[in-house]
């Protein structure tokens, strides 16, 4: 691979590296890209991505485990493409992801990233957990097979497999159910939905994934889809349609939403807590959704919904983007993403900190306890909220 | 350099409790299960590849396996393997001396100066194949290699041993050698290399079109059951604060006499 | 070289004098109306040349359309005595100049909605209204490849427009159109009004974007919600050329629901918006323009209204922030239009 | 394993200190034209005792170090020419405290001009600091460094000028505060204490500026832009001196570009004023406009372009994209404001005969006392004949400035010799004796300043 076969190669050079892309939209503090945050590096910011890719690209550097965490550390947030004030900032993420791919091309990749993508070509989860385990979280929720219900309830790795986001597909199935939504499932057909393949560059592998799924669906005749994670919506809403997409998507916090406003859902069990809400990258920055779940939330009787001082499209990423819930090139220091939003969280001195992503709530609940806030603070998911207060137990 | 990798299939058992036996009691339940490259045979393959990335000349991939078997070659190719050969030979529970026999013969039939297995395999892990293979051959070898340089015409292998100990060979070729994990770093096998590696030749062959007839290929051992091990007493589940659960562990560890 | 078709006859028949007597920044009484279009027809020195706001409103007041506006803009380049500083006038001309390559051309063979110069204002046309409708201009850096000039009328430079408008019609022809709806009724103006008056050829068929709205609206009628909303409209300068047009935006309010409040300064009266007068030579220009302002912002208010709506980008730019000040909501025509059919523009809350 | 970089990771922990080649690469780079060069090491400390242990170290093994702020001063002042430590200040970022009585905030060296804004945007809103025209990720400690100015430059001076105190760590390890801090009191004055001056303009070159105090001032309700517009340049100079005899605006910037067409030629002012009520903002547009400018409006020399409120951000890295190349770099120079005429038709001349679109800017600097002029030439990062062509304009326009009279702001090497050869002796020799006094094993930012060969 040489800078000219490079997708970008035209305008990759174009980064003047003015450094917009570290911070969120109200300037606050110059740490809103979770990679820099961590690290503190210039190589770390979306600027030094963009030009340590163009030297790696025209041979000035070599490709190296270093230049891979890199690049791997980017959570695709978006961030950056939000703050950056150039003509060309809708590409500044799409050319680090083709960086991404031109290492999965040449198979020099991180291990951590190898066994993820390995994972998911063979049991289409990145935990190598057996494919026929997929469905085992339906146990005694009597949620049925999809089978022509009104939506297939699309439920993705993190909650299938993940025993915490498990209590939240469970949960927001209780919820589907109490207000009467038909829904059904796929249990061990599921499949991966490919967002995070996507985004760590293994393009023909997200094709293949999309392309099963949209013929699984369409085999089923399936018209309408609700996902737990914003993740999976994404990746339906803005990347399918190339693979003729055959139904619609909505993230279950916008159904949520609207069974609210139809008066479908009783929530008058409330829920007495201050609540502070992290918008999760792939509803807010990248689908502009930053106020289903702050509706949910504010229609139950007793939350008192405070901000953090970085909120809707100034969110800091929980760092998990970008398979870096299992890549994890961000973990392990206070300075890990996660852990400065869980003690910007706590700064709110709300009780509850609201989620609505499997991802965020695996990552902020670990960073929960790695700063010791157990017994002040609390990382719940939407589904889990409302069900609560529609007396669900 | 021409060199022959031998590799295998396997079931990926990365989860234990995922593997059933199947009414025959002589195999696993195969439905549900994933299968993948033997994990040491990867390793071979990378070490396969960067001699040929190094030094130029042919990679042959070769596999004795069934229909199903064709999978790995394809990831070999998209490796770096120029040609895969599979002999349609059924070796689920097969006796290593026939899949020796067979290779042997493949082998004998290809220009080579080098011959690359996995130590050993992840299912039946025997570690028996490679040495069998070299000694039909009458080609020197060496098993259990973790570190591998090669020359025009000889290569420099360390082994390990008990301890960690190492001991350093160079070995003039034709040789043979098994291959230890860890002794590289695999590369990734992405899926758009898999669809252009189906554009590499894939041969598949009979045990016959080898010249073996069918009562040269009766095993010696025969594999008579198989069964998961009985579960053991249930673990010791520490709890407490860390501080408290660390030397509870160190004293649990201390007493069970670990160190 | 084109030649504005200006009748004297017409003047000196003329019994009414309302192209100045109607002038809402010049006090004058009928005789000397009369003596001062002639002195400015024979191409004299007068007064109304200097204090002229250039706010177009004249074109619409003459029973004769006789052009007294294009006739007073002509004189002034011809005297010499230019209604604005001269680098404004430089910076104003230049700033019709395209300097970032030329425009793709694809063929239309049909309808198509023309951005004119105000591309970078796409979001404008979002939604429903807008779906399937070819566009042309819709790219910044080439623009002023489609800029009808018409603005040069503020400049004294009809030169300039006589110049380059040829160019501009053209560059819109490539495209293969038959009709073209003008996103700015300057455009509209211009193929309607302008162009035949100095003899310009128009090879297309221009089409009011108002008129345009309210038939798309019409065939959408089963969608509108009533915006049930108090509204009033900040008519601009260009709309003084297409008079017969104004209509389309009590027909809009009616079919949308909105209620269109009782004003002083309405229609014929309208006031400017300001923009062009704040910057002028004219001494106290700067004062007249925001006492201007003022005082249609107040009538605004006075007659009870929540809203106002725009058409022109340029009055919009002057006035969105005062009147946001002033309580009302600042919205373009086509984003009302938007909110009826149930659809989220930007930009409103 | 290298012991130095072992002894960094003592002193500032493992992740703190790079040794790969991707950040060596990184931090051998100036945004401008300057050629890169590589450091040996790349650390990032976060206190005022971590950077004092690098330094002693630095001392004991004789490397060199160079701190790094935004790194935008554009003429390589942070590029390690003899290698070293690269020393990235930017963990060092804490607002310790703002004194709204007496209008001042304590600031770590490493806090963002745009976090600076929005904090007291947030939590001051009565109280704003003088913004410099760079991207907002310059540092308060960089601009300081170098001399820089921002949008109070007209009423207040330069940046270096409203600083109240100042910790500094000498290039040989000991922690050093001027100011009232310095005998204890609170951070409220640098005067009337002995005057040391020694690191402010210095670049880096004879300290580490670890804390500063900075003046603060009064920010009112409604800030807004007026734009005004001249054909003639001449008459740059007088209206400067008009609109600062008012004393009613707050920065005064004329500036000219050859694009967009519609600046070409012309001579542009944005004037801010700032009012607390709508009769205040009134009253100043009358006094601005009418009384002080509106000779030129009648006489059709001067055009008024209409005030608008709310003040942007500078985007000046938008500047990097004119020739879609990404780079950009700028001569600036502190000239008498007279010279503007001339500075721009030179300016002109030199951009036209390089074959880069000219763009010129004046900013004044306290009332009409001085201005900051710059001449900014865009460049292509992936055509290195571009980079070639605003080379040879910037060294140009260093040349341009001392023949008109003026000196270079924060030069680069080529400007720096200039400078350094025009120096009166005895100054030079003072300037020796400093650095050789503060720095004597010339470890602070070595290559920047040479005054000592």
């Amino acid at each position: 691979m040489n800078l000219a076969d490079y997708k970008y190669a035209d305008i990759i050079h174009r980064c003047f590296r003015c450094g917009y892309c570290k911070f969120p939209v109200n300037w606050m503090d110059a740490n809103n890209c979770p990679a820099y945050a961590r690290f503190r590096m210039e190589t770390y910011s979306c600027g030094g991505r963009l030009w340590l890719t163009r030297a790696w690209l025209s041979g000035e550097i070599d490709w190296s485990d270093h230049l891979a965490e890199i690049l791997y550390s980017c959570t695709a947030c978006k961030n950056c493409e939000v703050k950056c004030p150039l003509g060309f900032s809708v590409d500044i993420l799409n050319m680090i992801i083709a960086a991404k791919a031109e290492m999965v091309e040449s198979g020099r990749i991180l291990s951590s990233v190898k066994e993820f993508l390995e994972n998911i070509q063979r049991q289409g989860n990145p935990y190598g957990h057996s494919r026929v385990k997929r469905g085992e979280w339906l146990e005694g929720t009597g949620i049925e097979p999809y089978q022509g219900h009104d939506f297939l309830y699309y439920v993705g790795c993190v909650g299938s497999y993940d025993a915490r986001a498990q209590e939240v597909a469970r949960a927001l199935g209780k919820v589907l159910q109490k207000a009467g939504v038909s829904f059904g499932v796929l249990g061990n057909d599921e499949n991966c939905d490919g967002n995070e393949v996507n985004k760590l560059g293994e393009e023909t592998l997200f094709e293949m994934l999309a392309e099963e799924n949209v013929a699984q669906f369409k085999r089923l005749g399936i018209q309408k889809v609700v996902t737990l994670s914003p993740h999976s919506y994404n990746a339906m809403k803005n990347d399918y349609p190339r693979f003729n997409r055959g139904f619609d998507v909505m993230h279950y916090t916008q159904l949520l939403e609207s069974l609210l406003s139809d008066g479908r859902l009783d929530v008058s069990g409330g829920f007495d807590a201050a609540v502070t809400y992290h918008d999760p990258c792939f509803l807010g920055r990248w689908n502009d959704e930053y106020e289903a779940a702050r509706n949910v939330l504010a229609a139950i009787p007793g939350i008192q919904l405070i901000e953090m001082e970085r909120n809707r499209d100034s969110t800091l990423c929980c760092g998990g983007g970008g398979g870096n819930f299992y890549i994890d090139l961000l973990g392990g220091s206070e300075r890990s993403p996660a852990r400065i939003r869980v003690r910007e969280a706590h700064a709110t001195k709300a009780r509850i900190l609201a989620v609505a992503c499997p991802n965020c709530l695996t990552m902020l609940e670990d960073a929960v306890k790695a700063e010791g806030l157990e017994e002040e603070l609390v990382v719940r998911d939407v589904s889990e909220i409302v069900a609560e207060a529609c007396g669900i137990t | 350099m021409d060199i022959i990798a031998c590799i295998k299939r396997v079931p990926d058992t990365s989860e234990a409790d995922a593997i059933k036996i199947d009414s025959s009691q002589r195999d696993i339940e195969k439905s549900g299960l994933a299968f993948k490259i033997n994990d040491w045979d990867e390793y071979a393959l990378e070490a396969a590849v960067q001699i040929k990335e190094k030094l130029g000349g042919t990679l042959t991939a070769v596999t004795v396996g069934s229909q199903e078997w064709n999978d790995i070659l394809r990831r070999a190719l998209a490796m770096g393997a120029d040609t895969g050969i599979r002999i349609d030979h059924d070796v689920a529970s097969e006796d290593p001396h026939i899949v020796a026999l067979i290779l042997k013969t493949v082998i004998q039939r290809l220009p080579y100066d080098l011959v690359l297995f996995g130590a050993q395999s992840e299912d039946f892990g025997s570690g028996q194949l490679g040495a069998m293979v070299a000694e039909m051959l009458g080609i020197p070898h060496a098993t259990l290699a973790v570190s591998l340089e090669a020359r025009e015409n000889k290569v420099h292998i360390s082994r390990e041993l008990e301890a960690g100990t190492l001991e350093s060979y160079t070995i003039e070729l034709p040789a043979l050698l098994t291959i230890h994990t860890g002794i590289n770093q695999p590369r990734y096998i992405s899926l758009g290399g898999i669809k252009r590696a189906m554009r590499k030749e894939l041969q598949v062959m009979s045990p016959n079109d080898l010249g073996l007839s069918v009562d040269m290929l009766i095993p010696m051992v025969k594999l008579e059951r198989l069964e998961l091990p009985s579960k053991g007493k249930g673990a010791e589940l520490i709890t407490g604060a860390p501080e408290e659960a660390a030397e509870q562990m160190a004293k649990t560890l201390k007493e069970a006499g670990i160190f | 070289m084109y030649e504005l078709k200006f009748d004297e006859n017409k003047c000196l028949r003329c019994t009414t004098q309302a192209c100045l007597i109607k002038c809402q920044y010049i006090d004058i009484g009928r005789d000397t109306a009369k003596e001062e279009i002639l002195k400015i027809a024979h191409g004299e020195d007068s007064f109304v040349l200097h204090d002229c706001v250039t706010c177009y409103a004249c074109e619409e007041y003459c029973p004769a359309n006789n052009h007294p506006f294009y006739l007073i803009v002509e004189k002034q380049e011809e005297l010499d005595v230019p209604p604005l500083p001269r680098p404004l006038i430089q910076r104003g001309v230049n700033i019709g100049i395209p300097f970032r390559g030329e425009p793709v051309i694809e063929e239309i063979n049909g309808r198509v909605l023309n951005m004119g110069a105000f591309a970078d204002l796409m979001y404008l046309i979002q939604g429903k209204l807008f779906e399937g409708l070819p566009v042309i201009s819709m790219d910044p850096r080439k623009m002023m490849h489609y800029f009808c000039q018409l603005m040069y009328l503020h400049y004294a430079r009809t030169s300039v427009i006589k110049e380059r408008l040829p160019r501009i019609i053209e560059t819109i022809a490539k495209h293969k159109v038959t009709e073209v709806i003008c996103f700015h009724d300057e455009c509209y103006g211009t193929y309607t009004s302008y162009c035949p008056a100095v003899g310009i050829d128009v090879p297309f068929k221009p089409i009011h974007f108002f008129e345009f709205l309210y038939n798309r609206l019409s065939e959408l009628k089963n969608e509108i919600r009533p915006v049930n909303l108090k509204v009033t409209y900040q008519r601009p300068c260009s709309s003084r050329l297409s008079s017969d047009k104004l209509h389309f935006v009590y027909d809009i309010f009616k079919l949308i629901g909105a209620e269109h409040v009782e004003r002083k300064y309405v229609d014929e009266n309208a006031l400017c918006c300001g923009g062009t007068i704040q910057g002028q030579r004219r001494e106290g220009s700067r004062k007249r323009a925001a006492d201007v302002q003022r005082r249609n912002i107040e009538d605004m208010i006075s007659a009870g209204a929540e809203v106002c709506v725009f058409n022109c980008p340029a009055c919009y730019d002057t006035l969105s922030q005062i009147v946001d000040r002033r309580g009302l909501k600042p919205i373009f025509m086509s984003d009302l239009c938007r909110l009826a059919i149930g659809e989220e523009p930007e930009g409103w809350r | 394993m290298d012991s130095i970089r072992q002894a960094l990771a003592e002193i500032v922990g493992e992740e703190q200190v790079s040794t790969h080649p991707e950040e060596l690469y990184i931090y051998s780079f100036d945004l401008g034209t300057t050629e890169p060069h590589r450091p040996d090491y790349a650390v990032a400390p976060r206190t005022t005792e971590e950077v004092q242990g690098i330094v002693k170290l630095a001392n004991k093994e004789k490397i060199p170090v160079v701190p790094l702020g935004g790194g935008l001063s554009l003429a390589g002042l942070a590029v390690p020419f003899k290698g070293g430590i690269a020393l990235d200040l930017k963990r060092m970022d804490s607002i310790i405290e703002v004194n709204e009585e007496a209008r001042y905030a304590v600031v770590e060296c490493g806090v963002s001009q745009a976090q600076m804004c929005s904090y007291l945007e947030r939590y001051h809103p009565t109280l704003t600091h003088s913004e410099p025209g760079a991207p907002g990720t310059a540092t308060i400690g960089g601009n300081i460094a170098i001399h820089g100015q921002g949008d109070l430059a007209q009423p207040y001076g330069f940046n270096s000028d409203m600083v109240n105190g100042l910790e500094v760590v000498l290039p040989t390890g000991e922690v050093c505060r001027f100011g009232s801090c310095a005998i204890g009191a609170s951070w409220f004055t640098l005067h009337p204490l002995p005057d040391l001056g020694l690191f402010l303009g210095w670049g880096g070159t004879t300290g580490i500026i670890t804390k500063i105090s900075l003046r603060l001032f009064p920010c009112k309700k409604i800030r807004g832009v007026g734009l005004f517009v001249v054909e003639d340049e001449e008459l740059v100079p007088e209206v400067m001196y008009k609109l600062t005899h008012t004393q009613m605006a707050e920065d005064i910037i004329a500036f000219s570009q050859a694009i967009p067409p519609f600046t070409s030629g012309l001579q542009h002012f944005t004037i801010n004023l700032a009012a607390d009520s709508e009769k205040e903002l009134e009253f100043k547009q009358e006094i601005i406009w009418d009384d002080a400018l509106g000779e030129y409006i009648r006489s059709g020399a001067g055009g008024f372009l209409g005030f608008s409120r709310g003040l942007d951000r500078p985007v000046v890295s938008k500047t990097s994209d004119w020739r879609k190349g990404g780079g950009f770099e700028y001569v600036g120079s502190i000239m008498p404001i007279e010279k503007y005429p001339e500075c721009y038709r030179r300016g002109r001349e030199i951009s036209e005969r390089h074959g880069i679109p000219y763009t010129v800017l004046g900013r004044c600097i306290g009332i009409a006392h001085a201005m900051m002029f710059s001449w900014t030439y865009a460049f292509n990062r992936a055509d290195p004949e571009t980079v070639k062509q605003a080379r040879g304009a910037l060294h140009e326009t260093d040349d341009l400035v001392l023949e008109l009279g003026g000196t270079i702001w924060k030069p680069g090497l080529y400007g720096q010799k200039l400078v350094v050869d025009r120096l009166d002796p005895n100054t030079l020799n003072l300037m020796k004796k400093v650095k050789q006094l503060l720095d004597p094993n010339g470890i602070m930012n070595p290559g920047n300043w040479e005054v000592s060969r």
